[in-house]
């Protein structure tokens, strides 16, 4: 195993320092493993966070605009309430505190104690999951669909939402109203190596790609062979165009790599996903190509789109400033 | 008259589930490996080796308080989904014993009964997930059914023992619903549950300790 | 091979549409691979440029506040004259135009042809040349040292300036004396593949890192076993140290990545060189941490350092809006 | 009376020169994968196929255009270190061919050597430092030799042949010290250069041809 790291165990706390080393308007809380701003204002807090190894998700989206704090689990684990609660406590100036949650049952069971616990204190905590993988088939009985790179908009939606003073129950309509129009789908080129494992929890030959691969490594649709970027561009976005009607509507576009994918090879894929989407007379209203929400040190990548209408368009278009997306 | 657990000995039996856990490392361990992210086992004997070292002031609880603060460790040590769910179990638990000086044999069943229903509530599943729930489900069942039987308590802890473990090993031929192991194109079926097995052993350890107290 | 691309030989331009797609302030002209501003202020124009493969270098930091085009060679080799041409053109307003070079022989022949070519037309051109490279000795005989990930800074200080209205010989000026003030060290984990070539240049073994190596891959100083985070700091750091005396002075930081190693790691590495700086009396007054200067799918990572005084200080904190950096 | 080659003797030359290259790809691109990147071979064979089909332009011009065009042309095609370094040549050698009807023995030393100059003033190299001026300079000395000691045409052909290809291997045994053979451990010692292999076989050609014309 080849990571710059210290010691396996330590990787989320010396990350998180190492972070808020670099960007001094935030507060690192020790053994708690919260992100949170330093200068709070009264405004629904929003709160988001998971099991570590997607950076920048989620304490590179901390600060003005988007999240009031990021609650960071060990690497594809879910955080424990407790830390949960300190991440709600840090973000709540009295306007309550909206959790954004990625549906893996872990993270629904954590989020979800924290929130009562919280509560028990009269903190008032709202929250919203978000399921846009659609390599997962919906549904109410299993967990049902992943939550993925669309979570990345969801934070900025509801984001914005917050900045402009809106009240609890407004911001979360917000979130829900995004991740309503919100699909993504992945597809992974290697696997990835869990530090305190120290070997890949799967293997993808020489030639093989899998399609559909969650950002754990969880199995995805169809083991193939290698594509290329324009099959690659074909097969993404035709299962999440099956999955939701985009035809005729302005989007949100997001191109993410999952870590060790070069951004020429993203930008490559970028440009084909745009021609694809022009012929189908969708129009990309702002396009976000990077690493937004990784698997560790895996090869491949995810297209996420994210339907607008005027509020949203607003909302994405308003400022925010943290490690991870500036916009001015 | 029957058994009178105490706070203190329900930290000896902390003990005993503790030792469980540690001996059976490699083999849980796999079993997580196999359907999951194989961290299980390495959460819950993290959970109990801080349940060991917290035994000095466990025992000088009430036993709702006791029960709580079990829970509250398991739930911020063990992590993961294990964790969270152990916790609800223990908070839900503490309730049935709020000014309890000592759990009879009634009060056990309603221990395990609270678990269940904590842990039911919180996780969103039902026994035949391929869960921990399927040792201590049929556990409880068990237990309420030997105790309307009038069953003697000897008789009871050794059935509801057998209950759990046959619990356990039937996740066997599930279909995981909840967690990882439903990701998993066969649904994990032909694995054992890995949060069933240190489910059993914990309910296996307990009745075990029981049994010495009679 | 496993990459997200189409036809090996043409990754640059399908790069560079994709980049243009989704930054439409942005210009691309075809053939001649340049990407440039869409509009035009009257200022000293700045160019750089060279092979590619190290995105976002540079065509992602064309824009506000640092540069005016950014010329693409193909995959590690420099480009043409007449590409580089163009790109001076494009950047011209009338006030002359500031060549950002990286040290190497091929760049350095090319950008120089291209400089007399449009001295001819009457434009005038200035040139600056980064070797911020510590792994190399410097020399005036031999081409001597490489520039690396320490040219971002370059591009940042010179665009500020630049941007503040300064004629081109206080533009030049600024550039030199940034680039008097960086140095730069790097580590590779992985080796990487030319899609024209199709199989790695070097292999490094199971558990064998190379100090010191290019960006090009070009041979390092050192192969030596995988290291800590906190060693493999302290080599970096020592290396740049040992050439330019930081102490007692305040820098900017940059922790850059070569492509695959995710950013874990990199704010792991962060948290050891910042505690190793501080531990020097070395004050870190800004620091970038992520992927600014890459070699294709290359593992590993560069630490560089710029020395800053008030006006470096003013030069690096002005505002700038690039796809690959954006400063508010 | 000796030789004249006219723009389109010139153009004859290079589909002669073209073919020579492209016979020998495999052979250079093994030399410059061993110090280099591996891209001299299809650098320097692109251009010379575009200066082929440019042939139809070339001969109509005047030698001083002609130079200039294949200077544009080498330089945007060839690419790399090699096609800016071929660009400047062409470019020297067009002005000492202003107002040139045709190129005589004294005319295509001054060519070469034009060539040389402008070579070593944009790469900023010297003969030694194991690049295709080792064989284009004890081509041009010998040239300038010949011409002194009053040679005929025919011997100083051969001989300046012989010198460029005698340059060229000599390369074998020198340290690079620009381009990227100089990063190497051992500065590519041992190793042929092949931009010097690729300056043969484009001098070699030229006298030649120059030879067909006596
Ligand atoms: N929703 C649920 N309800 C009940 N038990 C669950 C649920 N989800 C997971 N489990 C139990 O948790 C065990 C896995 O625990 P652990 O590995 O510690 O957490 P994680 O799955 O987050 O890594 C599973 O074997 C299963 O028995
Ligand atoms: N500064 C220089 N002066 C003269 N010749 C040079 C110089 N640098 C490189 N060369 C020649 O160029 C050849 C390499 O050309 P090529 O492979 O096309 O370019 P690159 O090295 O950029 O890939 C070398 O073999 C050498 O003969
Ligand atoms: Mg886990
Ligand atoms: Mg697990
Ligand atoms: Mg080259
Ligand atoms: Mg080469």
């Amino acid at each position: 195993m080849k990571k710059i790291i210290n010691n396996p165990n330590n990787v989320v706390s010396e990350a998180l320092q190492g972070l808020a080393k670099a960007c001094p308007e935030l507060k690192y809380t020790e053994n708690l493993e919260v992100i949170s701003r330093k200068n709070k204002s009264k405004k629904v807090g929003l709160v988001s966070g998971g099991g570590s190894g997607h950076e920048p998700a989620h304490a590179g989206y901390v600060g003005e605009g988007m999240l009031d704090a990021a609650v960071a689990g060990n690497v594809f684990s879910s955080p424990s309430p407790d830390r949960i609660i300190k991440g709600i406590e840090e973000s709540n100036s009295g306007e309550g505190v909206l959790l954004i949650i990625k549906n893996y049952s872990g993270d629904i069971m954590n989020f979800g104690m924290a929130k009562e616990m919280a509560e028990m204190d009269d903190i008032r905590v709202e929250s919203v999951v978000v399921k846009d993988d659609v390599a997962v088939p919906d549904s109410t009985y299993s967990t049902g669909r992943r939550g993925i790179a669309g979570t990345v908009f969801v934070h900025k939606i509801a984001g914005a939402k917050a900045e402009k003073g809106a009240n609890l129950d407004e911001v979360k309509a917000a979130a829900e109203k995004a991740i309503a129009n919100i699909r993504s789908m992945g597809m992974a080129m290697s696997s990835c190596i869990l530090p305190a494992v120290g070997k890949p929890g799967f293997v993808l030959g020489e030639n093989e790609i899998e399609i559909g691969m969650g950002i754990h490594g969880e199995p995805g649709v169809q083991r193939t062979s290698v594509k290329t970027a324009s099959e690659v561009a074909d097969i993404l976005l035709a299962k999440i165009l099956e999955d939701y009607d985009y035809s005729g509507s302005e989007v949100a576009l997001m191109v993410n790599g999952l870590g060790a994918t070069p951004l020429m090879e993203l930008y490559i894929l970028n440009n084909e996903v745009e021609k694809i989407l022009a012929s189908k007379g969708i129009k990309v209203y702002r396009t976000f190509v990077g690493n937004y929400m990784t698997a560790l040190e895996m090869a491949g990548c995810s297209i996420t789109l994210m339907k607008l209408d005027d509020e949203l368009k607003e909302l994405l278009d308003a400022p925010c400033s943290t490690p991870a997306l500036i916009i001015k | 008259m029957g058994f009178q657990l105490s706070s203190k000995d329900y930290t000896e039996y902390i003990k005993l589930a503790a030792a469980k856990i540690h001996e059976n490392g490699d083999y849980v361990t796999a079993l997580d490996s196999a359907t999951g992210d194989g961290d299980h086992w390495t959460n819950i004997n993290s959970g109990f080796e801080k349940l060991v070292e917290a035994i000095p002031e466990l025992e000088t609880l009430s036993l709702f308080e006791e029960f709580k603060k079990i829970g509250i460790i398991m739930m911020s040590v063990i992590g993961g989904s294990s964790g969270v769910l152990y916790g609800s179990a223990y908070m839900g638990a503490a309730k049935v014993l709020k000014d309890k000086e000592s759990i009879e044999n009634q009060d056990m069943c309603n221990v395990l009964e609270a678990m269940l229903n904590s842990i039911m509530a919180r996780g969103n599943a039902q026994p035949g997930f391929k869960t921990m729930l399927d040792s201590l489900h049929p556990a409880v069942e068990c237990y309420k059914d030997c105790i309307a039987k009038g069953l003697s308590e000897k008789e009871t802890v050794a059935l509801v023992k057998k209950a759990a473990i046959d619990g356990a090993q039937s996740t066997a031929n599930m279909e995981a619903v909840r967690g990882r192991a439903c990701y998993q194109a066969n649904k994990g079926v032909g694995n054992l549950d890995p949060g069933a097995i240190t489910m059993a052993y914990q309910i296996e350890v307990l009745m075990d300790y029981i049994a010495t107290k009679l």
